[in-house]
């Protein structure tokens, strides 16, 4: 990864500061859940000596809206719309981590080129969410022109995945064996043009933010973490990586075709603040790449299985034979009946190790479905982070957890 | 039943099953979960072969596939349900049967507890490979007042026509035309006409025969099931109460083997709409132009504002207490609790008139509960009179207001009454306090022979201000100055129990889900054809328990 | 295959381990006694033949209606019943199931160790000294499930809020018992269903979308 | 069909919904007297109501997934800010429009509701979403089937999340609401002072006008 040229020093004793003690008694402000500095939903609850926090207790919950309970009345199909909530800057990375864990149950393979479109897909996504990310950390420091910026990036490829899928956000647009849309005519050639004005936008973030000085200083050397520390706290993704640990699913445990796939892991080195925001953008890159290997290598064929067991029947079948209507019918009034079992499936999403604990009575709908938000655990480390910065220094710790709600609150 | 089973050792798929000598191998492989499946077979009923679903490869004809429902179960015998000669079989008998079923799914009631439906699933998920028309048939044939039938769904299994024959004795259908032309149909100039036609429907596998009195009315999915009893006579079938919000959609029968297997009649299933139509929802005051909805508290009030000056009066006469046979264990515990309070020393029976009755699970006595409303007064020591001496009193509480006379109560100074439905008697009520139905509350019933069953909450959507009648006379009985500590069902229903004689030592908890026989109750006659309760039978209980497990060990040499 | 892992384990800990065996797709389990979890965690996690440093998740099941829930298909077949037997099945036990998935990135191998707790007994103990994220994981089992993980330094409810009586992800709790803190406007509504009053509460997804229970129906013209 | 009875707590309901619909209620033969005290009234409503639409300060109450469309809405290509909503205020005392950007669950209820009464008169209330209108397919113990069970909503905006045009839409509307609805320095519920005063002022422009 690209190191700054402007390398900041660590932060070191004021010679200036004369007199450090001065007789004070500790602050408890409360941060949230609606509070004009923060994002998001999270309640902190602050103590402060002067500026610098002694302590922190994050509250969350706020955005809690029953995922596991919700699913478990919603027949397989129907989780993927509450899947798509859970991290909504990426929802096709979701849809593709929670339907991977019904093939698994299932013992269902998808065709080849629904997984490419999946990747494809699904890394368009990553793009999205890392762009929402670094735009947001330079939001809430003050570059409104970043986040314009990144939006500007996302709103491109946005169009492209509702083209795709249907819609801007919730896409919900796996299914069981394959995928619900191909891709519409011309819409490769449009990538094609969209991409390289994404990575222009990338670059002038780039330009922009990772050698401005202020930035820099706002960034370097805060939030450190070991990785011993990370791992201890259960981080994966960018917020793991970036303190130099090599686990990326996608590499550790190839699934889909992420195999066949030329892209790097890029590893930070301090575990720091400006390390995560930096590997964000360098995984923008690499996505890219994947990105531009997909539509190479795509190959032609049907996005979805041919098993009236899971997969709906053609419409045409539908309306005019027997068979059809039962099908159609069975599937979605009862659900498809995914054999027994219990499978804990794991994917890389943006923000590190998406996980779903599934189990599976036999039925039509899942008997226990349980979320891995990879911000759970990050979040739940927040304190560990912000202690002993100043208070200025908690929103860009903040930021660059990427904290989602939908995925850490459910 | 009665004879002890033999049993012997069967293998299917290389599993070894002790089965009853008896069972076919459709049974033997459903005591390991092992499904075979069939349409045509039917527990109940005889063995017909018709839809072959149920073949399956056994040691005994190798190489042949025989079908399950028709070969019993021997010493040694090894059966293979997975092989894949049985998978195509299953595969092709799911593809026969729909090559000329109509596209219905969408219009049908069936569908959602479709067998069709289920197997295709399971056994064939194949696309069509018929190019052809299908075979047209009549649609919409109206068999009688409670089925109709359409003769393209239908996969001729004849179960219907063997459950006319044997269970209903019936004949009232048959199956006419030859080969895919065949269908059922009833004789000319006599419809469906049976008592037990709505049975046909329950056992039909496909959407052949519908309830013409549920049909388009909701789709399967959207009700829930909740168990709980018949209200329609004192045979006290046990059902499923199919609801959606507070509406009852339909009653299925529920298993009972010693009230009504798994059947019920039509007059029970159509006995929901009493609960369904012409509601007394909301608690009110003053009769007539009048009369007006108070809300719970203040038509409580106002109920004990009335009865408090009555109460040292009851025992001269003037003020008594009606109970319908309509009432359950525990509002009638609730009403000689009240009555004790007010000092009522006339307490009158009402209930429906009797109607029809047969030697299967029609009683003629149309009320579920007058054996526990007999058994409660015989509890709390009081007679029940009829309903001819109500001239004698100036003021009624009337719990249930069924078969009161409207005019001797509009006679009456006072009439405080409880009901489910709005009818004449409460017209006359000064106060009016809506009750839950049966299937709306947990209760307790007593049926003809003395069977103690109890309801669970089937519909449990609140109805207006209705309750459960002893939580309003626990109410009244708090406001007079007298809390009787009812809070629950089973509280109510212990105040009966410790009471009686033939309940005691009993709590509601403890009433097993398909009830006890009381045995003190069981009559010498019995209808030819219902099922009776086995002697000896651990659903039996005999009155003191504790009382009878000490003669027969001082005396068991005898 | 982590198969390898559980035969370290029962050497090492050879009466701590209950049970395993190896899910569809490659996901092997290992069930421990809770009273061993912690000694058998330990192990897993600080022996460098093991090494699962990174705690994935904490699950947790609640089997109450594992083997009796009906998703209304082949209703008619369940009431013919067989003709032998009464249909009721008794309450699964034990109840509920904790699993741990665990994750060693060095060996590249997942690992789900299991716990069963019996309905009368909730109680497990904390993991917390070993990983620092098992805090928040324990905390949202005790929210959503109600088990006790004894010793654990803050155990309070992760998602809901103090006042929510009940655990929300156990089967008897119903989907829609909800449990406001303001006061909510009940009006009637054609397309929302009732407001939470009475039988507002866990009505059934049927009856979300007809909403007219409750509401006096002269209220509508 | 005739609409719906939609009951609030008369103490709930924030002036804008009170006067919305008094405007229907205008007789529509008119004294002249009257009439040249409508004539004023009108105008000064419309010019504060112009004023008013076009300068919505907006509290983006942003809780879930409806967030990532109002950052869409709010950055350059949809810019929010052509239609005067130009800068998010993140403390409801500054704002006008509070924007209920996502599901309110019943946690989030009590907050939800202290932010609307820390919101100074007149105020307004988007509900984005469907989450946040309904409850959306959040059928369940967590989440409050839309933020009108709590507070007064006047604006609701359909999508799951909105397209950003939505919003957009959603504000026009909102603010033709803004503009139709009359405009006052006083309370319709006027104190009996209040009252007395205007009697005084009408008797006082009758005597003006030679009556």
């Amino acid at each position: 990864m690209t190191e700054p040229s402007s390398e900041p020093a660590a932060p070191e004793q004021d010679p200036l500061a004369v007199e450090t003690e001065l007789p004070s008694s500790l602050m408890t402000v409360n941060l949230g859940p609606s509070h004009p500095a923060m994002h998001g939903t999270v309640r902190l609850v602050v103590t402060l000596d002067g500026e610098t926090i002694v302590e922190a207790v994050p509250e969350i919950g706020f955005l809690h809206r029953g995922f596991s309970k919700s699913s478990e009345q919603s027949t397989w199909h129907q989780v993927l719309p509450y899947t798509d909530r859970l991290n909504y800057v990426s929802p096709v990375l979701n849809n593709v981590g929670y339907i991977m864990g019904v093939e698994k149950l299932a013992s269902v393979k998808p065709t080849e080129r629904a997984e490419y479109l999946r990747v494809l897909a699904g890394e368009i996504s990553r793009i999205c969410d890392h762009l929402t990310c670094v735009g947001a950390i330079g939001l809430e420091l003050g570059a409104f022109t970043v986040f314009l910026y990144a939006i500007e990036a996302r709103e491109l490829l946005w169009d492209r995945i509702s083209e795709l899928c249907g819609a801007r956000v919730t896409v919900s647009w796996t299914r069981i064996g394959g995928v619900a849309t191909d891709l519409p005519p011309g819409w490769e050639e449009k990538l094609r043009d969209c991409l390289p004005r994404v990575l222009e936008l990338t670059d002038e973030i780039d330009a922009l933010l990772t050698r401005n000085r202020i930035f820099v200083d706002r960034t370097r050397n805060i939030g450190v973490i070991s990785a011993e520390e990370a791992v201890d706290w259960g981080f994966t993704g960018p917020c793991l990586r970036a303190c130099g640990v090599n686990y990326d699913v996608r590499k550790a445990h190839p699934y889909s075709v992420y195999d066949r796939m030329d892209f790097e892991v890029p590893l930070g080195s301090r575990g720091d603040t400006y390390d995560r925001y930096i590997l964000r953008l360098q995984e923008i890159r690499q996505s890219h790449r994947i990105v531009l290997q997909c539509l190479e290598q795509l190959p032609p064929g049907p996005i979805i299985i041919d098993d009236w067991r899971y997969a709906l029947p053609p419409k045409k079948d539908v309306f005019t034979s027997i068979e059809g209507v039962m099908a159609h019918f069975k599937l979605i009034m009862e659900g498809m009946l995914i054999p027994k079992g219990e499978v804990y499936v794991y994917t890389e999403g943006a923000n590190g190790e998406l996980g779903f604990h599934i189990v599976s009575n036999g039925k039509g709908k899942p008997y226990a479905i349980q979320v891995r938000g990879p911000g759970l655990p990050i979040l739940s480390a927040l304190p560990r982070l912000i202690k002993g910065h100043a208070i200025a220094d908690l929103i860009p710790i903040f930021d660059s957890i990427n904290m989602i709600g939908g995925e850490v609150e459910q | 039943m009665s004879a002890p089973a033999k049993m012997v050792k069967v293998a299917i798929d290389g599993v070894e099953v002790e089965a009853d000598a008896r069972d076919n191998l459709i049974e033997a492989a459903r005591r390991i979960g092992t499904a075979i499946p069939y349409f045509c077979y039917h527990p109940r009923l005889s063995i017909a072969g018709q839809c072959r679903m149920c073949l399956v490869e056994t040691s005994d004809a190798p190489g042949r596939l025989v079908p399950g429902c028709q070969v019993r179960v021997k010493e040694g015998l090894k059966v293979v349900t997975n092989s894949p000669a049985v998978k195509e079989n299953q595969r092709g008998c799911m593809e026969f049967h729909l090559i000329n079923h109509p596209v219905d799914c969408a219009i049908c009631d069936q569908s959602g507890e479709c067998k069709l439906q289920d197997y295709y699933m399971e056994y064939d998920h194949q696309p069509t490979r018929i190019r052809t028309y299908k075979l047209l048939k009549p649609k919409r044939e109206v068999f009688g007042p409670l089925v109709v039938y359409d003769a393209e769904r239908c996969i001729m299994c004849t179960r219907c026509v063997r459950f006319m024959d044997e269970v209903a004795r019936e004949p009232q259908l048959a199956v006419v035309e030859r080969g895919s032309h065949s269908l059922i149909a009833t004789f000319p100039g006599q419809p469906l006409a049976s008592k037990y036609s709505g049975n046909t429907v329950d056992i039909c596998p496909v959407g052949a025969l519908l309830n013409r009195d549920f049909r388009f009315q909701s789709r399967v999915w959207f009700v829930d099931q909740g168990p709980s009893i018949c209200t329609g006579c004192s045979n006290g079938c046990n059902v499923y109460a199919e609801s959606r919000g507070d509406r009852i959609y339909r009653l299925l029968p529920r298993r009972n083997e010693e009230v009504n297997q798994v059947w019920m009649c039509d007059d029970g299933r159509l006995a929901y709409h009493a609960s369904d139509e012409k509601r007394a929802l909301w608690a009110r005051i003053g009769k007539g132009e009048a009369s007006q909805s108070v809300g719970p508290r203040i038509a409580l009030e106002r109920a004990v504002q009335l009865l408090k000056p009555l109460s040292g009066r009851g025992a001269t006469g003037s003020l008594g207490v009606s109970i319908s046979a309509q009432c359950t264990n525990e509002e009638a515990a609730a009403a000689f609790l009240l009555g004790g309070q007010l000092g009522v020393a006339r307490y009158f029976l009402g209930g429906n008139p009797p109607g029809d009755q047969d030697d299967f699970l029609i009683r003629g006595d149309k009320n579920p509960n007058t054996r526990g409303v007999q058994l409660a007064a015989q509890a709390f020591g009081v007679k029940l009179e009829e309903a001819a001496g109500l001239d004698e009193v100036k003021a009624l509480i009337g719990f249930r207001t069924e078969g009161l006379p409207v005019e001797k109560l509009q006679r009456l100074e006072l009439f405080v009454a409880l009901a489910q439905n709005e009818d004449a008697a409460t017209a006359e009520s000064e106060v009016t306090l809506p009750l839950q139905s049966v299937y709306e509350q947990e209760c307790s019933l007593v049926n003809w022979y003395g069977r103690l069953q109890r309801t669970w909450q089937a519909v449990p959507a609140q109805r207006g201000d209705s309750a459960p009648g002893w939580k309003w006379a626990a109410g009244i009985l708090e406001g007079l100055g007298a809390p009787s500590g009812l809070k629950s069902a089973g509280d109510a229903f212990d105040a009966f129990a410790q009471r009686s004689v033939h309940l005691a030592g009993l709590t509601f908890a403890e009433i097993p889900d398909d009830g006890y026989t009381l045995e003190g109750e069981l009559p010498s006659e019995w209808p030819a054809r219902a099922p009776r309760p086995q002697p000896g039978s651990p659903s039996i209980r005999s009155p003191r328990p504790d009382l009878r497990l000490e003669e027969e060990t001082s005396g068991g040499a005898r | 295959m982590a198969q390898a892992f559980i035969e370290l384990l029962r050497e090492k800990l050879p009466d701590a381990v209950v049970s395993s065996h190896a899910e569809k797709g490659g996901d092997d389990v290992v069930t421990v006694k809770r009273e061993r979890l912690v000694e058998a965690m330990a192990f897993l996690r600080n022996d460098p033949a093991t090494d699962f440093k990174l705690l994935r998740q904490i699950a947790g099941v609640d089997l109450l209606t594992y083997q009796t829930e009906s998703t209304g298909g082949a209703s008619l077949a369940g009431r013919e019943g067989p003709a032998y037997e009464p249909r009721k099945k008794s309450p699964v036990e034990p109840r509920f199931q904790v699993a741990y998935n665990l994750y060693s990135i060095t060996k590249k191998k997942s690992l789900r160790v299991r716990v069963e707790l019996r309905s009368e007994d909730l109680r497990v103990p904390t993991v917390t000294s070993l990983w620092r994220t098992a805090d928040w994981w324990e905390r949202y089992i005790f929210d959503m499930f109600g088990v006790q993980f004894e010793g654990h330094p803050n155990l309070q409810r992760l998602l809901m809020y103090p006042e929510f009586v009940g655990h929300p992800l156990r089967k008897d709790y119903p989907v829609r018992k909800r449990q406001p803190l303001v006061p909510e406007l009940d009006f009637p509504d054609l397309v929302r269903g009732p407001g939470p009053g009475p039988g507002g509460a866990g009505v059934p997804m049927s009856q979300t979308h007809v909403g007219r229970q409750n509401v006096d129906p002269t209220t509508y013209d | 069909m005739s609409r719906l009875p939609i009951l609030r707590p008369e103490g709930n309901v924030p002036e804008s919904a009170r006067l919305g619909g008094e405007e229907n209620n205008v007789p529509v033969m008119l004294s002249r007297l009257e009439d040249s005290i409508g004539f004023f009234e009108r105008n000064l409503s419309n010019a504060l109501g112009w004023a008013r639409k076009n300068s919505i300060f907006q509290y983006p109450f942003v809780t879930a997934c409806c967030g990532m469309e109002y950052m869409s809405a709010m950055a350059g290509r949809y810019d929010i800010a052509r239609f005067g909503a130009e800068f998010p205020r993140f403390t409801p005392r500054q704002a006008d429009l509070l924007m209920i950007v996502g599901t309110i669950n019943i946690k989030q209820s009590p907050v939800l509701k202290r932010v609307y009464d820390q919101m100074c008169e007149p105020k307004w209330v988007m509900a984005f979403g469907v989450c946040a209108s309904s409850g959306g397919f959040y059928d369940n113990y967590a989440t409050l089937q839309g933020a009108d069970r709590v507070i007064p909503v006047d604006v609701y905006v359909p999508g799951c999340p909105p397209r950003p045009e939505q919003v957009l839409d959603g504000l026009k509307i909102l603010q033709d609401k803004i503009q139709a609805q009359r405009h006052r320095a006083a309370t319709v519920e006027r104190s009996p002072e209040i009252a007395q005063r205007d009697q005084q002022r009408k008797s006082f422009l009758g005597k003006l006008l030679g009556k």
